[in-house]
């Protein structure tokens, strides 16, 4: 086989409007070359998304990254793509089936390809990277991890991604350490000039400078978080390492070693527990004792934490839980992303419970929520549980640069000052509740006088044990009201109307790209749909009334039991047979095709 | 655990402590456990610790988790805010109230089940952790909210109610608490108030995690081998009902300086204390251990201070926060702003 | 006050149709006594009902006994009270205050009744219960205990119960024992003599011979559950000591030392484990390994037990779980009962999860359905739960005698024998699905080539760990098909139906004796209902059917938040706004007249 | 954990054990670990011993938690039936399985993370109830699988890849399970599969538990003191990419018979291992515990048999259970049939 033998021209030329799969071996350093790619792009002002599909291992097991373009900003993740970079042998074959037809395989040519692999209906794009790096450096180990470096250079070519961006970024990263920046800017000429060369560029899809970065940052969801939970005012975290929300945590670390420390003295206090229910006992210890505490888990945790939420629930003390969620049942994919968590945390724990959640779209959305998280479990005394997914809190996303209001101040809810509780003849704490069903709390060792007795044995208004039906009622008959009372605090659902849409999407989280694309792919095949994005739980009445105002309606989600279906069910009294499902849930984030496919076939619009 | 409010009644006589406070202030709801439960002793005396040192009550949080043991935080320190949590997670409830507040004195009260089965990983990464705290175990062998059943403190041999016999080796706390580092570890017995009260008083000023593990008899489940035949014996000659509790009076005794002290047992059995002998050194880890495990074989149960180290830090020592509580640090020192939130983002483009 | 002043009479007879409570001091020793009473009732063949509502505490609180007789087998819980026995003075004034108007009240008359309690509408009969034991007793204990055997004498004489009866119970219980066996009778006859002399006996409402016992037995639903367990040839069992389920475990305990200790071999072993974590852990242990196992918790427990329940499910290992369910949430009333734990155990676990479910009514229920849970929970290889709670499992309970049929086979579901294991030329572990999506399993070091590596995280067919949508998908919609396919193998809904009813009523668990009065005394009030009691979970085809037929519904459940109503509307698709609730969740068992005021309110039928 | 079959390549050489199998039986699934990894060598030590005791591959069960670790039971031993539990709760899994079916080969591998934190209770609850197994710990005092966060076993001073240090004091699981009156403990290191091997061997024959904690380096992400520099090195001077796994060579040393033996690690610090000594006696757990103590204090790790006592009866012998399965015993004798269940009720009446 030689290289011209494969090459074939494609005439259409598709600019900023393209989709790259990169698959690679995990542990290679090729995460590095890929997000160096993604981030040229963003800087060059034009709506992209990277896509981290790894698995759960450190090194030695296929790993993909996927790209999308889209001028239009649609970046939800695409299923068909125009350029695969094969650098793993293993996965050769199903690699090079994803293409689509008409589509470029960027490959290492310094071994030919296995003649079976050879589709006739892509083209064949060889660099011989191996080869390359292998005169130019001498270690086995700068070897392998720059041929990542050299296949961008390729792509700098191929796609037309700037090149004085590309310079910049590189110095930016290693101006410290020149001899790294050397070896790699070598690296990346020696894959842009073999391209440029040989190879016919930029490809008929490339790249070319837009605007829409104006106010944008590029920033993962557990960033974002972490961001979120310093500027509430988190002081006190706890957590137990579990992937995908093991960055949340390393991330307020960080954060906090960088904003918290003053002269020496750190405002902050971090506990690696020894699991997931030491991490919410802990949290719930140090929200009792007025600080504000987080934690960041996954489905797993978030079993284990059963018990002590509903604790939390009934004694009525604040707790804000992160779920990064993953694919379950179980340990299931740890590394893959899904939104099955919902039912479990609406309603954790035995006896009659139920939960405040929020569910972000985004990075910016995680920011935002983690905030408000911390406002509504001291407001409403109660457990938050921000649900994300490992696609927001590990992928990169472009969104609008996070603003900060100077006049923010946390909302802490009702507690007593010594005044306050001065002037009461007794202070009882359940006693006393105001409009949202909130009774005043103490904050132990501030002042005589406050004590009470925290149990999630029963108990009356006065917090003493009791036994006698009234009494308990009294007590938990307030906490169903304050949880619906919660929901008008709760971030409204978005709205996206269409001119004589009859039918109604519903979605959530993560979802929203995918879900605001399709909306557009069906108005585009005359299937106008308005779509409600929920973002907490409980529903406020607006989300009752979209229901009601739509003949057919969808939920789509990423799980396989309709699981927001369902809450949407229970809480609304909406009948399931209204709700139709869109269901996606093996583990890669959305993408707009398949809801689109979904809703077509169901509603018989083929 | 009903909070029955004890009668008031106003006594001169009563002693004063520095804050001009009287015992009568570190009382608690009237207790709901069975007459002559040890653990009503170990009340007592740890209502005589916080009265002498001087320790204001709305300054002390009480924590437990759920027993018969955990209960009694209620009935001492009223005006303390107490924190009953769920089996077994009281060690991670008072991490994370220290966290947020280091000013407060804790006192932690579980049982030997809340302790050594379900909480035993807790227990095990609080002393780790050397949070500050005094953690008393009502150590009575057995679970006695749940109606007797083995805990894993109870020796090999011992029976139930029900005449069963324990056949799994005691975990003791202590032995378990130096294995993993503890920097104070202490054993007392709740009929030796004597005693008791100088080594809670210890253990609330000690620096870390002051385990103080409290032999506290169950005069309704706790029947050891030697018993056996008293607990039939009381059945065949006497009145019985299962759910029949004879009111006990509390067993007292004081243990020796030398030498060992043979306690009779609600049960017919008997207990052998020994003191820590005179020129003890509690400040040798390895031989601590020996010392236990030693005298353990020969059937004895040491009590006394065991262990202590003040040259350890604890977790806020180890953290670096603020001498004030964390929970009280100024919201505009924690949180950075719009300015440095627009130039952090900076280096997200 | 003197005794004559106040006593009055009635002269309405009520023959077998009576209810009476005893008001205690815990720990006093008046259990033995009240159940004496209850037994001889039963064995004068009236149908009755014993119900101990008990503190959470060992000596000293409040406690109390429910007795209700009633000819026509309505015996579930009163709500009027005919007579009380007052014996705890911190209780005097509330105990008194419950009686009707009428009806009477039987108290110590050693020292006088404050005056402030003397009600003038019931009549007081006094006895001098401490006197007549001091006189007779020399040691305090005695005279403390014996006082409660003192009153049941005279309660003997005033219902008139069968003194033939008492006696040979007498002599059964302290048969071997001389000494206990005379002070008892005496302490019996001191109270029955004196009533006999000093008050009218029998009263009014007093009991008369039935035949009702025939083939009826009497027996709390936890014996009755451990009985089960016995004979569906559980040999692991593993617990963690939690009210109200313990006595399931030391039942079986005392079951199997007199049924499974053969030759000094035991062919049973019970842990204590550490934790429920750890008793479910065992239990899955050792059903992977072949044999039938299960625990017995309550709420906090199921809530440790999530993700293992998660694990479970989807490694597919069948477990049984006894809930007997208490009030929630968190520690709530250990000693009071709920049905709050529906909801949880449908869908415990982070994931998408799906649990089998089992609701018995009865102690009778118990038994078989506990073999049943351990057939259903090997053919289907899955978690199945059975939710009894406190009333049933704590309590006495008339029912008929327990059957077995020696024909009986275990069904172990698909277990490959090492014949059919080498008739296949590759064993997988999740293929070869039968019609009901269950795949056969071999026991570990049963035969060569049998081996299979079980996980919790994303695996295929052949059970082999993967990260591939299709693959994973695969596996978790046939877990999905098998929870529906097992609707038919559970026992189906109980049916009750009346002429012209158009409101159909659904209950579960205990509720079904309350239900089942209250639809008689709704049909006195010509409001006609059927009643229809589910007994599993997922529901079958008839429990739709049932909804669908009536246009008015009512779900009558013991909790705040209408979970059985949630878990209708979800599986069956019946709109929320379909089902009306009854609910009651002050802890108490449920009565008839809750539910009939409740129906009658919402029906505008007063 | 993907299970990648190993291509079988037949060697006419490969020595034979009594069952005629050779050591390809004993192998698994291929290894996804990093290159390098302490863990792959324990699973060779692993195979070894189950191939040098005959024991049949489909005799032996395998058990784990989650970790790196707790994969490498899908690496060896392919037909024995392996069961991949949930993170922390390997010995419970353990407990019901040896319960049901006593005449399998359990062995249980598990983490530090695993084991002595989120599983610690269990582990201590499995050793006092002395259920018969081989847990192995694959000690390498990181969170490998999560990527480097430290475990109880991580020493005071160690330095994450990050570059934070460790405050809190280490766990020793063999202290710990001594203190608790474990009847078998023993260390080894991964390096030393000479040493490795028959300590594995003795486990596999232990009457009840028998832990083995093997030093087991990860070479990703264990970075100890020393190291703080040697990693700050590497980034300086190399080129870096924060998923880069640099394929290594797995370390081998042999621990001499006497005197101590210094092995240089992965990041460039040393660890000190010494044997326990020729007249070391393993059968007196205090001398044990002090000797642990004793050694540890000198900055050194004590490999070998440390404490075995074979007098002590597994939870089976305390149970008075078949000798056979207990998951065998036919039915007909587990149920009491008809008759007795009707001549039980009259009780009910
Ligand atoms: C999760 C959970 N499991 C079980 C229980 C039931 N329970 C209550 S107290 C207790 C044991 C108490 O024993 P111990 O700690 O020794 O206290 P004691 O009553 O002996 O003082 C148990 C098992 C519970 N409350 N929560
Ligand atoms: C309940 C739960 N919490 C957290 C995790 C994430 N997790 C996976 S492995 C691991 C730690 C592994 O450490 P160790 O046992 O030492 O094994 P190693 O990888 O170091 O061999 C953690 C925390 C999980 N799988 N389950
Ligand atoms: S049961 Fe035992 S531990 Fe509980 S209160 Fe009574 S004597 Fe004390
Ligand atoms: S991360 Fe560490 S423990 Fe895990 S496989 Fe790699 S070297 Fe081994
Ligand atoms: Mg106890
Ligand atoms: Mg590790």
């Amino acid at each position: 086989m030689t290289l011209k033998a494969v090459v074939r021209t494609e005439t259409r030329a598709r600019v900023n409007d393209f989709a790259i799969k990169l698959a690679n071996v995990n542990g290679t350093g090729s995460a590095s070359a890929n997000s160096l790619l993604m981030k040229a792009i963003f800087r060059m002002g034009i709506p992209v998304s990277g896509k981290n599909l790894f698995p759960s291992n450190i090194q030695g097991l296929p790993t993909w990254y996927e790209i999308r373009v889209n001028k239009d900003g649609h970046t939800s993740r695409a299923l068909d793509y125009d350029l695969m970079v094969t650098m793993n042998a293993q996965t050769y074959a199903a690699d090079i089936a994803e293409v689509r037809s008409g589509g470029y395989v960027l490959y290492d040519s310094t071994w030919p390809l296995p003649s079976e692999l050879l589709r006739t209906d892509v083209t064949f794009l060889g660099v011989p990277l191996a080869e390359l790096c292998a005169q130019q450096f001498e270690r086995p180990r700068d070897r392998l991890l720059l041929k990542n470096i050299c296949y961008a250079g390729a792509l700098v070519a191929l796609l037309g991604v700037d090149r004085d961006v590309i310079a910049t970024l590189l110095e930016e990263t290693f101006g410290g350490k020149p001899k790294l920046r050397d070896a790699n800017q070598l690296a990346l000429k020696l894959g842009f000039d073999y391209a440029s060369e040989q190879l016919t560029c930029p490809l008929p899809i490339h790249l070319e400078p837009m605007d829409a970065k104006e106010g944008n940052i590029l920033i993962d969801g557990n960033t974002a978080t972490a961001l979120g939970c310093l500027y509430a005012g988190a002081t006190v975290a706890a957590w137990y390492p579990i992937t995908p929300s093991t960055s949340v945590m390393d991330n307020f670390a960080s954060l906090c070693r960088r904003y918290r420390v003053h002269d020496g003295v750190h405002d902050y206090l971090i506990v690696q527990a020894e699991d997931e229910l030491a991490a919410l006992g802990m949290v719930v210890g140090a929200s009792w004792n007025g600080a504000r505490a987080f934690t960041a888990t996954s489905g797993p945790g978030i079993s284990l934490m059963n018990e002590l939420l509903g604790f939390a629930y009934y004694a009525e003390i604040p707790a804000v839980i992160v779920n990064v969620q993953r694919t379950g049942p179980s340990t299931g994919m740890p590394t893959r992303t899904q939104q099955a968590d919902l039912l479990l945390c609406a309603y954790a724990s035995h006896g009659d419970t139920k939960h405040v959640l929020l569910f972000p779209a985004n990075p910016a959305e995680c920011f935002d929520f983690a905030v408000k998280a911390f406002d509504l479990a001291e407001r409403f005394q109660t457990p938050v549980l921000m649900l994300s997914d490992l696609d927001i809190g590990m992928n990169d996303w472009v969104v609008p640069q996070l603003a900060w209001d100077d006049a923010f101040l946390p909302d802490r809810g009702r507690v007593l000052t010594a005044e306050e509780l001065h002037a009461l003849p007794r202070f009882n704490r359940y006693e006393d509740e105001d409009a949202e069903f909130v009774t005043p709390r103490t904050l132990p060792g501030a002042a005589p006088g406050g004590a009470y007795f925290v149990r999630g044995s029963g108990h009356d208004k006065r917090g003493a044990y009791t036994e006698v039906p009234d009494k308990y009622q009294e007590v938990v008959d307030r906490l169903a009201h304050k949880h619906t009372a919660a929901a008008l605090h709760l971030p409204a659902p978005v709205l996206h109307r269409r001119e004589g849409a009859r039918i109604g999407v519903v979605c959530i989280g993560s979802g929203d790209l995918a879900v605001r694309e399709a909306a557009e792919l069906l108005a585009a095949r005359d299937l106008p749909v308005d779509v409600m994005r929920v973002r907490g739980f409980p529903f406020p009445p607006s989300v009752r009334a979209f229901l009601d105002e739509h003949e057919i309606l969808f939920v789509v989600e990423q799980n396989r039991d309709a699981q927001l279906r369902s809450l949407l069910v229970l809480e609304t009294g909406v009948s399931t047979a209204r709700l139709h499902s869109v269901l996606v849930y093996g583990g890669f984030p959305l993408s707009a095709q398949q809801v689109v496919d979904s809703i077509v076939t169901q509603t018989g619009s083929e | 655990m009903p909070s029955i409010v004890k009668p008031l009644i106003p006594l001169a006589t009563l002693p004063r402590n520095d804050l001009g406070l009287t015992p009568r202030n570190y009382e608690g709801a009237m207790s709901t456990l069975c007459a002559g439960c040890g653990h009503d002793s170990v009340t007592a005396a740890l209502m005589q610790a916080l009265f002498e040192l001087s320790i204001p009550p709305y300054k002390v949080a009480k924590l437990s988790g759920i027993g018969c043991s955990s209960k009694t935080t209620a009935y001492f320190a009223g005006e303390a805010h107490g924190f009953n949590s769920v089996h077994g997670r009281m060690p991670t409830i008072a991490t994370g109230a220290i966290a947020a507040n280091r000013e407060l004195h804790y006192v932690g009260v579980s049982g030997d089940g809340d302790s050594l089965s379900i909480g035993l990983g807790h227990l095990a990464h609080a002393v780790r952790r050397n949070i500050r705290m005094l953690y008393v175990i009502d150590n009575n062998g057995v679970y006695g909210l749940t109606k007797g059943q083995f805990s894993a403190s109870a020796d090999i041999g011992s029976t139930s109610k029900k005449g069963e016999a324990n056949a799994f080796a005691p975990i003791d706390p202590l032995m378990l608490a130096l294995s993993i580092g503890a920097t104070f570890v202490a054993r007392g017995f709740s009929g030796d108030k004597e005693r008791l009260v100088p080594i809670l008083k210890a253990g609330l000023s000690h620096r870390g995690l002051a385990l103080v593990d409290v032999i506290s008899p169950c005069v309704q489940f706790n029947d050891h081998e030697g018993s056996t035949k008293s607990y039939l014996f009381v059945r065949e000659h006497e009145v019985s009902a299962t759910d029949f509790v004879e009111p006990r009076e509390t067993i007292v005794a004081h243990v020796p300086d030398q030498g060992v002290l043979a306690v009779p047992m609600h049960d017919g059995s008997q207990m052998h204390f020994r003191a820590v002998p005179a020129g003890y050194d509690p400040t040798d880890r390895a031989a601590a251990m020996h010392y236990l495990q030693d005298r353990h074989a020969q059937g004895e149960v040491v009590t006394g201070l065991v262990y202590a180290d003040e040259g350890v830090p604890d977790l806020h020592e180890l953290s670096g926060t603020p001498e004030g509580p964390l929970a009280a640090v100024p919201f505009d020192r924690l949180c950075p702003g719009a300015d440095e939130l627009a130039r952090l983002q900076d280096s997200f483009r």
